[in-house]
């Protein structure tokens, strides 16, 4: 049963992310991320990190994604076609083999240098009272880090979108 | 239970993918995919390997969680930035977003 | 073989998912209450509302899906038609998929999962992004509106909805709604948490698109908003979708704040708990006939400042209860 | 007022028999069997088959059963019976994308939350000032953004 369930899931997040990179149009490579992210969740489940998935498919699939979408439909042209000038065959091709290298190198390495047999519990699901406790205590500066990030977002991201008054295109407001 | 082996296969496919994005396409927008997929892959490793310990240990899930929100933040300002980018140039083709100045 | 899928059909677990917490339960509730919020609106309005089919049109939601079925479906020039098609179906499955964390009963559920409350945020913040691909491949002005109006709004009331809760798992120290419900055997969560249900009840309104929080589908304005272009099936379960997000978002705030199946004994505890789910969704129903819409940036502004602000003074308030030493009550 | 149940590491799910207050809970091993082997995700797959294994075919049949045909009146676009003009997929609502910013942050901020609301009675008090502070931290920037999106002429 899981054997089936993983390789359902890994072949969603690997062909929706292909499929991510390759469609023609913009958004349909958007809703492509978006179900390769449902698919890195569902593994996050299978692997016992429910809360975890659960927290990559509202902050990811539920945000991010629409942001992307939302972004993608203001990053257009008037014609209506989407903003893509690709040019196919050498750099797509060498795309694939550095990608293959990389992958390939990484892979053997990984491999190479993790124990073969590592004895696992069957059933584990992670304790959430737990991790919250983590959270609090030994992780505490990592968490006034990430506020410190997160005010840094908000006002780096509300400066560059702002715009002057004379400096303003017509498309962008409104 | 999958062998932790297949696992790591996956995530250096995912790699992969991601990386031939970065390489290959000129669309910014397209880039931040890249972007996110490799951190997705980089996540699945640390679930994994923190799953497979044993006892299995919480630290690879807290910096999951960490990482989640650190890509969040990062494609929100990759985002705003395009976005400033399209405004300015009228196109976010990165072969062409070759002025310095704004 | 026979015998397996025998096994199969008559297992409890089975039975559970297709007729009663599970599916035919949503999909009929979903049914009864478009029946009911015609009756209720007809009603405000004195007017009679839908009456020829079945005992005072009763019958009506069957009626309407039969000709939606074989009406054909439109699709304007230059829309999108896969992507449309498999929006409306993305939006059917995820307005069912909540239900299957809520306890309908002691052992009523189906999925009794550690994650319950937060897997049901996760799968309502996958809304904005649907509405939005279907108001964008309707190629139309209302439809893509319509979707963007939903798409903000909906972000807008997601997260003090989601801090508004946040009390509850404080005192409960748990995500299961089951567990949740179980708590509020001696005292339902409104009376600690009445500032918390405030803030859950508006902005459900405000993710339901109800009055007034309607713009997305604003009648006067926008048709139908991003279901202008939408006709025939494809209508039908966008519809459908809408009206099952009321029933398990009735339901969500029956079990967060208003005890779930618990009540006197009188009547078996699913019954209790659709007589609640039900009392809460006219109360809404209600609402639309009474309350005239807001405008957008009002809307917004009030719903990222006012009840942002006021769920996160629910937060204070809880800490301070629980500070006093008051949290025995809801301690399983 | 049932007893608390056994917080098990492994599959947390517990099946009640019967309906009424006397019910019992079996313990985890014989749930997976009742369950016929399937822990709560498969359920949740299962029931989303079902409900797919609905739609699907309703909009297959709404597609065969439909009349069809092209006509260039009806295909056109709504707009109250005028005739459209111009383009349907414009740039609207700009002015409003310092909120999805704002979601987004906040999105994150909300599940970060959740699990110390989880932990909130098993972490020393000061720990849990620690977050509070973070959440009072986040008021500031959520006036500027406030501020920001009122003044509706500078986006």
């Amino acid at each position: 049963m899981p054997d089936i369930a993983f390789l359902a899931l890994s072949g969603l997040v690997i062909v929706s992310a292909i499929f991510a990179l390759e469609a023609r149009e913009l958004i349909y490579g958007a809703v492509g991320l978006a179900f390769s992210l449902i698919g890195v969740a569902g593994l996050f489940i299978l692997l016992g990190a429910e809360y975890l998935a659960m927290f990559q498919i509202s902050v990811y699939v539920g945000a991010v994604v629409v942001l992307i979408l939302f972004t993608i439909m203001l990053v257009r042209r008037e014609s209506g076609r989407i903003l893509e000038e690709e040019e196919p065959g050498r750099l797509g091709r060498a795309g694939i083999l550095v990608a293959g290298l990389v992958a390939l190198a990484v892979a053997g390495a990984v491999l190479v240098l993790v124990p073969a047999s590592l004895e696992a519990p069957e059933f584990y699901r992670v304790p959430l009272r737990e991790l919250g406790r983590l959270l609090a205590s030994s992780y505490a500066i990592a968490l006034v880090i990430l506020g410190l990030l997160v005010g840094a977002t908000i006002v780096g991201g509300l400066t560059l979108v702002r715009v002057e008054r004379e400096e303003k295109t017509s498309g962008a407001t409104q | 239970m999958e062998p932790l082996s297949s696992y790591i296969i996956l995530s250096s496919a995912l790699l992969g993918i991601g990386i031939y994005g970065l390489v290959s396409k000129r669309n910014a927008i397209r880039l931040l995919f890249s972007v996110e997929l490799i951190v997705n892959a980089a996540n699945i490793n640390f679930v994994a390997f923190a799953r497979y310990a044993n006892p299995p240990m919480l630290t690879g899930w807290n910096i999951v969680f960490f990482s989640i929100a650190a890509a969040a933040m990062e494609a929100t300002v990759g985002l705003a930035l395009i976005l400033v980018a399209f405004r300015l140039n009228g196109t976010i083709d990165v072969r062409k977003l070759n002025r310095l100045r704004g | 073989m026979i015998s397996l899928v025998l096994r199969i059909i008559t297992s409890r677990t089975f039975l559970e998912i297709v007729f009663f917490p599970g599916f035919l339960n949503v999909m009929l509730s979903a049914a009864l209450l478009t029946w009911l919020e015609r009756k209720v609106i007809a009603r405000v309005q004195l007017r009679i509302g839908p009456l020829y089919a079945g005992i005072s049109g009763i019958l009506q939601p069957i009626a309407d899906g039969v000709k939606l079925v074989f009406k054909e479906a439109i699709f304007p020039e230059l829309a999108d038609m896969k992507l449309l098609m498999l929006c409306a179906l993305g939006l059917m499955m995820l307005a069912f998929a909540p239900a299957v964390v809520i306890p309908f009963g002691e052992g009523f559920v189906i999925a009794d999962m550690d994650v319950g409350l937060v897997y049901v945020f996760a799968v309502m913040s996958l809304f904005p992004s649907v509405i939005l691909l279907i108001g964008w491949g309707s190629n139309s002005k209302y439809s893509f509106l319509g979707g963007l109006r939903s798409l903000f709004q909906q972000v807008a009331y997601e997260i003090p909805m989601w801090f508004s809760v946040l009390g509850i798992v404080m005192l409960t120290g748990t995500l299961n709604l089951t567990k949740i419900v179980e708590a509020q055997q001696r005292l339902w969560f409104i009376v600690p948490q009445v500032l918390g249900f405030a803030v859950f009840f508006t902005a459900a309104l405000a993710e339901l698109e109800r009055t007034p929080f309607d713009l997305p589908g604003a009648e006067t304005e926008l048709v139908m908003g991003w279901m202008t272009e939408l006709s025939g099936v494809p209508f039908m379960l966008g519809f459908l979708a809408m009206y099952t997000k009321l029933y398990v978002m009735s339901a969500l705030i029956t079990t967060l704040f208003l005890g779930g199946w618990s009540g006197p004994g009188l009547l078996p505890q699913p019954v209790w708990f659709l007589l609640k789910t039900f009392l809460v969704a006219s109360v809404v129903v209600v609402i639309r006939g009474t309350f005239p819409r807001v405008r957008v940036d009002i809307l917004l502004r009030a719903g990222w400042t006012r009840l942002l602000l006021l769920a996160l003074a629910n937060i204070f308030v809880t800490v301070a209860l629980i500070s006093l030493g008051l949290d025995w009550v809801w301690r399983i | 007022m049932p007893e608390p149940t056994s917080r098990s590491t492994d599959l947390s799910n517990t099946l009640y028999i019967g309906t009424g207050k006397s019910a019992h809970r079996l313990p985890t091993t014989s749930l997976r069997k009742s369950r016929m082997g399937l822990d709560v995700w498969s359920l949740v797959v299962i029931f989303e088959a079902v409900v797919f294994l609905v739609a699907f075919p309703l909009l297959v049949f709404g597609w065969l059963m439909g009349a069809k045909g092209k006509n260039p009146i009806r295909d056109a676009p709504f707009e109250s019976g005028q005739t459209h003009l111009g383009e349907a997929r414009q740039r609207y609502m700009m002015q409003y994308y310092p909120y999805l910013i704002m979601f987004i942050v906040f999105d994150v901020v909300a599940m970060f939350l959740f699990t110390w609301g989880l932990a909130f009675s098993s972490v020393s008090s000061s720990q849990n000032y620690l977050f509070l502070i973070f959440i009072a931290i986040l008021v500031a920037p959520l006036g500027y953004a406030s501020y920001l999106a009122g003044k509706r002429e500078l986006w």
